[in-house]
């Protein structure tokens, strides 16, 4: 039986990869993908914790987070594309001219 | 067999009615593609349905009070309350709703059919936030959160024309997602910590137990302040507001930025003041160093930007810090009264800029507001006194507020913070002073009037709230006092 | 009639008002001698006041007429006693004959009137001062006087010179009320009032010889500016740039004195410090001789006479501080007839040689106006010391006293003998070089004597020089007997009583007049060169004198203009870079922390993200490590 | 009566503001006829005024119950003579302002508005009400001196509304601070000022709070250090703004003082008698010396205000009758002398154009009218006898002798260098020929300039000979802060500071 | 043993798929990347009796999300490679010094501070309890969480308005 406490630090790492991979890559994409990364060490982080607990609610509120990223992607890759239609980059480097 | 759950459709009523406004909208607009108006008169009616109804619940809420039973407001077996608290943020927020949609009105129309969605947008967003504000259970908060910030990052992208829109809402974007996830993550954790969801829970359980290894639960609540601290603006956590402020249609974004203010403190407040009271020791000096930070940051960047927009957007930092010596002070009803008046000065004060940049909210920088003064007096007049008001200058409702929530501070203990407050509170009145010296003091470059539409309602309740609530301020004091979260 | 005593000041300040405010619709002679009416008026009133004091055994009286600033003591009262009385009836009786004198003297000028109303207002302030029942009254009036000289001295407006010196005069004065103000100060924190009556009865019990000595130290700081005295004296000279009338009113006859007045009305204090005492008779010792010194090399007629002005003050000094009250009092009165007389001869003749001051362009003119050569003979006379004139007697009593007094007067007393002999000298040589010898002015000048209105009062004051004297001769001490109510308790010096010394000192002092004067006739009533010689021929000291010891611009060098660098330095260096240097760097610190903190919004997501992480990284490390 | 007297002005800016813009013509005549009805009611309330009877006509209205606010407004000696000079010298401003043609009608309403918050201050009991007050009229005054300012008047209004507002900031915390502490003594808040002065305070806590009220009206007077935004502010506002700056905002300073830092800290004030004095002292010399050498006529008399309200502070501090009495009288005197010379220095400058002495020579001939009056007001200013500066100086130096001497005495030489300042600004500006072409044809003064001019002159002859009407008023007030601290604190008044001490000889 | 097993695996791969993500310069591996990491944990919620949960990871995220970005990712260029040099500067150690500090943190608390993930973790799990079948999860969220269910809806209105909104473009000035 896997201590929770195995599952919680690989929640932790993941959401540390994702938060990285935010901050080190360019593309809006591989950005975004990366918040879902995160988003999912959190879900494991509920599970796991949930189980720990014998607490079921863990497993709902994951219902609900799964629904925030899903709604997230669309408005997230629509907002993407439409940058993408004007400037034909996907760079968020490329859009920083609001400064100072 | 699973029992059906028992509704309490007074406790939701309000957001109900937004939800259906904003569906009906949609449907008016997909049916019978009428004229903006139309759009107009139902938004008009949903948010004075939606205010309606909070006074009934206000009247509902003091009911339970006068009975002693608590147990009635909390509602939907503990995913929200309708308590005091709960109900004065929602209709600060749908005041600010109404009031900006004013402010943002020709915007919406300058949008011709992509004008219901935007409509129907905010309207969503308040509901979503208003949810946020009573809920009483963090993954419910998350939720409100969400569906206010979502909706967010798509109006600071509706600007379309301008290259700026688009920059501000994927920054909005990827960085309030971020934001989400660090929150969403932090509230996973106290999960974790304390086994609830529930604020009411947690704090039942600090009340009753001691965790004996809660570091979990303050990387939690550490976690969760800095997400909520993004969405209200406060530094480190700032670094979006001016950009999108900036980007996003001038119209709108005195809406925003006052609803997530409002929404965002309405949370912190409760968290920290309701959930983890007990744990204060710890989490006040953290809360104090970001209200200094805020405070200080705010001020000295406000003072050097050449454009109003971006100005605003750093006092509102500052005021961020401001509202959170109000939380350290411990009374909610300062931070409510501050909350109130703040969101309806700031959507005043970007009604005018909406006026001065045009529907689409071209420029803003500071020249364009040159000999303001003489251009179009009235205009320059409210944005004088709303500018003085977020100053805090004596005889404004701003200053009132400032007072209450210094005065919780320093009685807290806190005289130190107060006192840097103050200092900020002068460097403060040097930016907005400068906005009035251009106004008033560098001779007109332009001398045709400006075109005020619907924005001269919007900025004569703003002035009027300014200076009424300045000078007789006990009306809207007392309800703060009353609206206790429970 | 004392109740009626307010007149006297209300009298000339009434006709001040008048003329000030519809003077100027008034015609020209007619406002002249509506002012003379009013100090006349004043005259008269004041006379018939004093009158009881004459007969004799009337008791001083305080006059309150409203409160002013109780909590300091200060309120409007009159004191009147026989000092006052005397100063009042001189102020009044020589005022008259200078306002009359000055019908004729100012005729023509466009601003008559206005120069009546000023004097009027002079005569006021004066009477003011000399009837103030306490030091705060005395300061008022003493502060008027100022204003007045000022405004009369800077009369003539548009000549910077004049105006430089009304300043100048202001200016000096106050710097003497500095120390006077400071005197009231202590007088008030040991008596807890200044009112004379006050102060002079609790003398006694509260006055220690320390704080009597302060006092009387600063009372003589204040006098010497009014009056004049060493190291105050030089805007005297510099006054003379006033109409003469001004000259001999204010700065001969009446406003120089008061800083005697006010010691002798301080008696009762100096009583308990005869240090200060001997200061002020060796301050005026030594400002005589100083002073006839530098008179005996000037050639402008009224400079002569202005620092004649100033050695007289420093007789009375050497009086008062003798302790010789009354001798003082009494040559203050001779003195103004004489010197009055003087400055109104010199005035008249200015006047006929079209405001020629310059006695080396004079000379010859006794035929050409007679009556203003003997009068001024006459006062000339006086001031020497000749007896039986009036000058003779006052100055004879106060070498009497300061050598009844003994001691360290003798060494005075020789000073003043001296002084004397010099004051003989430079007053013969004046009205020789102006009346004598062979006429030096060219021709289109042709002098001539004066208007009646001019002559007549001349002829008034060379009466009262010869006749004044004797209103106080060793054989018939009427002044003395007259003023004692007003030094009541207080030890006044007297002469020697025994005819033998009295009768040599007497001889010694005509002898110093006799030779003084003689030696000036001999040596100027000769052809120009040759007194010319006579006088290269003291050189350099002649010319020392000449440039009154450069005491002017040696103030220029070592006050004025140090006081003028620093006050550039202070406003200009300090003021403006320190001061407010300081203040607006904090402003600029400030928007420079803003310029500097502003790359912290690059404008690009990711840094953006870096700062929302690190900002969560440390509330999470430091919640955790607070807990 | 008191609300009504701070209302009336308030009134009076709104019936303005009603009036169309573009009617610019009635605008001012308006303003100075309504600024009349201030006055009216203030002469009123002077002369029913009862001397002994303390705080009088008290409005007290509960404002905000929880925190303890009230509209709180009372008068008593040392107010009313403020508030009768703001009401008197608001119309004279107004008057003296028909040069101001652009934006009449704002001008107008700000002066009102102005001497709305002047008047409240004064009048105000309630510590929240005054600071309401005392922060709200910096704004009229901000756009006052902005709007209608010569060349650098936004740096020097930004300046004045910076530095005053951050002086007020600190006072604003620790006015909180007095609040709480009362909370927490007496279980609920108070801003009244008559329940804080009794309050009784760690002696530390007293201290921080005294700096803190100390440093907001040591900027307001301005006592050196914190005088150099005033030179800045009178240069560059226009005549009306600095003639009520001068005559009413710098006293607001020196008022806060005696009325404030006197009455609720007792025991810092006696502690900090010799820092204030040591501040004054070098105000008196430091402002005269560098009035000495101003370029500028205008900053010449702003430094003569630094060094005049030196003074008024030596006397406040010193904690005697005179003392005190001299320093609220001298408020008045300043107030009238220094506002007049703005007036008149005003008048050259509408003439000239120019405030440079340098510019000037010879005006006496061309002007004599002005030139008489500003050699009036000039010796009012240097404290000639019998005119009132003169009381409110000898009353300040001779009460201050025997609590301060060495301090009251370097104060003395003021006197002197005042003199030195003055009369050779007035020497360069107005004698000598008119060598200058164009001062040489200029139009002496109107019938109206002589209008506002001659009661600020007959003020000035009737205070300083029969100052009594005001004393009567005063005394009984200043006595009260005199007994109050002696109470309080175990401060002994030296003799003869009090009226008790003054000896009258019994004369025939 | 087994869970342990699977754990081990599913958490390589988590960690190999979430690294990918991070460092794979071309999109398309970081989605296949992401695709992976989705898979393991999907994996590592069955290890934990979540079933439902598992379930509509793969079907929601792996299944509709994935594609939605693997269109976006067609649509705008599969070519768009992002080279290894990073524009901004100090950038990348900013990131290095927060991760180290993280690291640096975890570590510290793991030492010194007892640091327990779950305090509140009960004793014995009880697998029925967080057996997350259809039926378990339903019953809370159609009764204690109802509302929060149907705040979702209001999130897909949003998603759907706002999607449409963005998508419409009318060229102005391109």
């Amino acid at each position: 039986m896997v201590p929770v406490g195995w599952y919680m630090a690989l929640a932790a790492a993941l959401f540390l990869i994702g938060a990285l991979g935010v901050l080190l890559r360019r593309n809006a994409l591989v950005m975004f993908m990366c918040i879902e990364l995160m988003l999912n060490a959190v879900n494991l982080t509920l599970i796991s914790a949930g189980r720990a607990m014998n607490d079921l609610n863990g497993q709902v509120a994951v219902f609900f987070i799964l629904v925030v990223a899903a709604a997230e992607v669309v408005v997230g890759l629509a907002i993407i594309v439409a940058i993408f239609r004007r400037r034909a980059t996907a760079s968020v480097d490329e859009l920083s001219e609001l400064r100072g | 067999m699973i029992t059906p759950p028992e509704i309490s459709w007074i406790a939701v009523a309000p957001d109900l009615a937004m939800a259906i406004g904003a569906a009906l909208v949609l449907l008016v607009d997909v049916q019978w593609k009428p004229a903006p108006r139309v759009h107009g008169w139902v938004v008009g009616a949903t948010l004075a349905v939606a205010g309606g109804l909070t006074v009934l619940q206000w009247a509902e809420a003091a009911d339970a009070l006068a009975a002693g039973d608590t147990e009635s407001l909390v509602a939907f077996s503990g995913l929200i309350t309708m308590d005091g608290f709960a109900i004065f943020s929602r209709v600060v927020l749908i005041a600010a709703t109404a009031l900006g949609l004013a402010a943002g009105w020709r915007f919406v129309v300058s949008l011709g059919r992509r004008g219901a969605e935007a409509i129907a947008l905010v309207l969503l967003a308040t509901t979503g936030f208003s949810l946020m504000v009573a809920s009483n259970n963090l993954i419910m908060l998350f939720l409100g959160l969400e569906v206010g910030s979502i909706a967010l990052y798509v109006l600071a992208g509706l600007a379309r024309e301008r290259r700026e829109s688009e920059e501000a809402a994927i920054k909005y974007f990827l960085l309030g997602s971020f934001a989400s996830a660090v929150f969403v993550y932090g509230v996973a954790l106290i999960y974790a910590g304390t086994g609830q969801f529930g604020i009411l829970g947690i704090r039942q359980l600090l009340d009753d137990f001691i965790i004996s290894s809660p570091a979990v639960i303050y990387i939690g609540i550490g976690l969760v302040v800095a997400g909520l601290g993004f969405k209200v603006s406060a530094a480190p956590f700032h670094t979006w507001a001016p950009d999108v402020y900036q980007g996003a249609p001038a119209g709108l974004v005195g809406y925003m930025a006052a609803v997530a203010k409002v929404a965002g403190f309405a949370a912190i407040t409760r968290i920290l003041l309701t959930a983890f009271s007990d744990l204060s020791d710890t989490w006040l000096p953290v809360v104090a160093a970001i209200s200094v930070l805020s405070m200080v940051l705010g001020s000295v960047l406000a003072l050097v930007q050449g454009d109003v927009r971006r100005l605003l957007a750093y006092s509102g930092v500052a005021h961020a810090g401001f509202i959170m010596t109000g939380v350290v002070g411990g009374a909610t009803d300062g931070v409510l009264f501050y909350l109130a008046i703040y969101a309806i000065q700031l959507v005043g004060a970007f009604a005018v800029v909406a006026v001065v940049s045009g529907p689409d909210g071209a420029g803003s920088s500071l020249d364009e507001y040159r000999g303001l003064g003489r251009r179009s007096p009235l205009l320059a007049g409210a944005f004088t006194i709303l500018l003085l008001g977020m100053g805090g200058l004596p005889i404004t409702s701003g200053f009132v507020a400032k007072f209450g929530v210094f005065t919780d501070a320093w009685a807290q203990g806190y005289q130190w913070l107060v006192i840097v407050a103050v200092i900020a509170s002068v460097v403060a009145f040097a930016f907005y002073i400068r906005v009035i010296v251009v106004m008033y003091m560098d001779d007109a470059g332009e001398e045709t009037p400006l075109r005020v539409g619907p924005e001269r309602w919007v900025l004569a309740l703003a002035v009027g709230a300014t200076i009424l609530w300045g000078i007789f301020p006990s009306s809207l004091l007392n309800l703060a006092a009353d609206a206790l979260p429970i | 009639m004392a109740d009626l005593l307010w007149l006297v000041i209300a009298l000339p300040l009434a006709g001040a008002l008048f003329l000030h405010f519809v003077g100027r619709y008034v015609k020209e002679p007619i406002s002249g001698w509506l002012a003379s009416a009013a100090i006349g008026g004043a005259f008269v009133i004041a006379a018939i006041a004093a009158v009881p004091f004459i007969q004799g055994g009337a008791e001083p009286r305080t006059i309150p007429l409203w409160e002013w600033m109780p909590a300091i003591g200060g309120s409007f009262e009159l004191l009147w006693d026989p000092l006052a009385a005397l100063m009042a009836l001189v102020v009044t009786g020589v005022g008259t004959l200078i306002h009359v004198f000055a019908i004729g003297y100012m005729h023509g000028d466009e601003r008559f009137h206005r120069f009546f109303t000023n004097l009027n207002l002079f005569a006021a302030s004066m009477l003011t001062l000399v009837l103030a029942g306490n030091y705060a009254m005395l300061f008022l009036g003493w502060e008027l006087v100022g204003l007045c000289s000022y405004l009369l001295i800077g009369f003539w407006y548009t000549r910077p010179t004049a105006t430089a010196a009304a300043k100048k005069a202001f200016i000096v004065n106050r710097i003497g009320d500095f120390g006077f103000m400071i005197g009231l100060m202590l007088v008030f924190a040991v008596f807890g009032t200044l009112s004379f009556a006050g102060v002079f009865e609790r003398a006694g019990e509260e006055l220690t010889g320390g704080m009597a000595t302060a006092i009387g130290l600063l009372l003589l700081v204040g006098a010497a500016g009014k009056s004049a005295q060493i190291p105050l004296y030089v805007w005297l000279p510099d006054a003379m740039e006033g109409p003469t009338p001004v000259s001999a009113l204010i700065h001969a006859a009446t406003m120089v004195t008061a800083g005697v007045y006010v010691i002798a009305r301080s008696a009762p204090i100096y009583e308990f410090t005869p240090f200060a005492s001997t200061v002020v008779a060796t301050v005026g010792a030594l400002t005589a001789i100083w002073a006839a010194s530098i008179a005996l090399a000037q050639r402008d007629v009224k400079k002569v006479l202005a620092y004649s002005t100033i050695s007289q003050l420093g007789f009375m000094f050497l009086a008062v501080g003798a302790r010789a009250y009354i001798a003082g009092v009494f040559h203050l009165m001779t003195h103004a007839f004489f010197k009055a007389l003087l400055f109104l001869g010199a005035g008249s003749v200015i006047h006929a040689m079209s405001d020629e001051q310059d006695m080396h362009r004079m000379g010859g003119l006794r035929r050409k106006m007679p009556v203003t050569a003997t009068t001024m003979a006459v006062g000339a006379l006086a001031l020497a010391g000749i007896p039986p004139l009036a000058g003779f007697w006052s100055k004879d009593e106060i070498l009497a006293a300061d050598f009844a007094r003994g001691g360290w007067f003798y060494f005075l007393w020789i000073i003043g003998l001296i002084t004397a002999l010099l004051t003989a000298f430079y007053i013969a040589r004046l009205w020789v070089l102006v009346f004598m010898g062979e006429p030096r002015w060219d021709e289109e000048a042709h002098p001539h004597e004066a208007p009646r209105v001019m002559t007549l009062p001349l002829i008034a004051l060379a009466i009262l020089s010869i006749v004044g004297g004797l209103v106080n001769t060793p054989f018939r001490l009427g002044l003395e007997h007259f003023l004692e109510p007003s030094f009541e308790g207080v030890q006044v010096q007297e002469a020697p009583t025994d005819w033998l010394t009295l009768a040599v000192l007497a001889g010694l002092s005509t002898l110093a007049a006799l030779a003084g004067a003689g030696a000036g006739i001999l040596a100027y009533n000769r052809p120009r060169e040759r007194w010319r010689r006579f006088e290269e021929s003291f050189d350099p000291l002649w010319g020392t004198w000449e440039q009154a010891y450069g005491v002017d611009d040696l103030y220029g060098r070592t006050l004025v203009l140090p006081g003028r660098r620093l006050a550039e330095v202070t406003a200009f260096s300090v003021d403006s870079k320190v001061v407010d240097g300081a203040v607006n760097g904090v402003g600029r610190m400030v928007r420079n922390a803003g310029d500097w903190a502003r790359p912290l919004q690059t404008g690009f997501v990711r840094n953006y993200g870096v700062l929302f992480l690190a900002g969560a990284l440390v509330v999470v490390v430091w919640l955790v490590a607070g807990a | 009566m008191l609300t009504a007297l701070v209302l009336l002005p308030v009134a009076a800016a709104i019936v303005v503001m009603l009036i169309p813009t573009r009617r610019r013509e009635i605008h001012l005549p308006l303003g100075i006829a309504l600024s009349v009805m201030p006055l009216a009611l203030a002469g009123y309330l002077f002369s029913v005024f009862e001397p002994a009877a303390g705080f009088q006509y008290v409005d007290q209205v509960t404002w905000y119950e929880p925190w303890g606010i009230d509209w709180y407004l009372g008068v008593d000696g040392i107010s009313l003579p403020m508030v009768v000079l703001t009401t008197l010298l608001v119309p004279i401003a107004l008057a003296a302002s028909t040069t101001i043609t652009s934006r009449t009608k704002e001008f107008v309403i700000y002066t009102l508005l102005l001497e709305a918050g002047m008047i409240g201050a004064f009048l105000a009991l309630d510590l929240f009400l005054f600071f309401v007050f005392f922060e709200a009229m910096l704004i009229p005054m901000y756009f006052i001196i902005g709007i209608w300012g010569t060349e650098r008047r936004v740096y020097a209004a930004v300046k004045f509304f910076i530095y005053t507002a951050f002086g007020s900031a600190l006072m604003l915390a620790a006015i909180i601070g007095l609040a709480l502490t009362y909370a927490s003594q007496e279980g609920s808040p108070s801003f009244a000022l008559s329940d804080l002065a009794g309050l009784d305070l760690s002696v530390g806590s007293e201290r921080w709070f005294f700096a803190a009220f100390a440093i907001a009206f040591a900027i307001k007077v301005p006592l050196f250090p914190f005088h150099t935004w005033l030179p800045d502010a009178h240069v560059e506002a226009p005549t009306a703004g600095s003639v009520l700056l001068a005559a009413v905002l710098l006293k607001l300073g020196t008022y806060g003082l005696l009325r404030f830092n006197l009455a609720l800290f007792p025991e810092a004030s006696v502690d900090a008698i010799p820092i204030m004095a040591i501040l004054a002292v070098i105000g008196i010399i430091y402002g005269a010396v560098v009035a000495i050498v101003q370029p500028d006529l205008k900053k010449l008399v702003a430094y003569s205000s630094v060094s005049h309200l030196g003074f008024i502070v030596l006397g406040t501090f010193a904690l005697t009758s005179g003392g005190l009495q001299g320093a609220v009288i001298q408020n008045v005197n300043h107030g009238l002398t220094t506002g007049a010379l703005f007036l008149l220095v005003g008048m050259i400058y509408d003439r000239r154009h120019t405030k440079k002495i340098a510019d000037f020579g010879g005006l006496q001939k061309t002007v004599p009218l002005l030139a008489g009056f500003f050699l009036f007001m000039t010796f009012a200013s240097i404290g000639l006898p019998g005119l009132n500066g003169f009381v409110g100086e000898f009353l300040v130096l001779i009460g201050s002798y025997p609590a301060l001497p060495s301090f009251t005495v370097i104060a003395a030489f003021g006197v002197v260098l005042a003199a030195v300042y003055l009369l050779w600004a007035y020497e360069r500006v107005f004698t000598g020929v008119p060598d200058k072409e164009e001062n040489s044809v200029l139009s002496d003064l109107s019938v109206r300039e002589i209008a506002l001019l001659v009661p600020i002159a007959l003020l000035i002859i009737v205070i300083g000979l029969y100052p009594k009407l005001l004393l009567d008023k005063i005394t009984p007030s200043t006595e009260a802060v005199l007994d109050n601290i002696v109470e309080q604190t175990d401060f002994v008044v030296p003799y003869p500071g009090r009226m008790a001490d003054v000896y009258v000889a019994d004369e025939g | 043993m087994v869970e342990t097993i699977l754990f081990v695996i599913a958490a390589l791969a988590t960690l190999a798929g979430a690294v990918t993500v991070v460092l794979a310069r071309n999109p398309i591996y970081s989605a296949v990347g992401l695709l992976g990491t989705l898979f393991s944990v999907a994996i590592l919620y069955v290890v934990q009796l979540a079933h439902l949960v598992a379930a509509v990871q793969v079907i929601v995220y792996a299944g509709a999300v994935m594609t939605l970005f693997l269109f976006v990712i067609m649509l705008i260029g599969v070519d768009k490679e992002e080279t290894r040099v990073e524009p901004l500067p100090r950038q990348r150690l900013w990131v290095g010094g927060l991760a180290g500090v993280v690291i640096l943190f975890a570590a510290g608390v793991a030492l010194f501070g007892d640091f327990v993930w779950v305090p509140a973790a009960a004793t014995a799990v009880d697998q029925d309890a967080t057996n997350g079948t259809i039926q378990a999860v339903a019953e809370p969220l159609f009764t204690d969480w109802v509302l929060a269910f149907e705040a979702t809806a209001l999130l897909l209105t949003i998603a759907a308005a706002g999607a449409v909104v963005l998508a419409q473009f009318k060229r102005k000035r391109a």
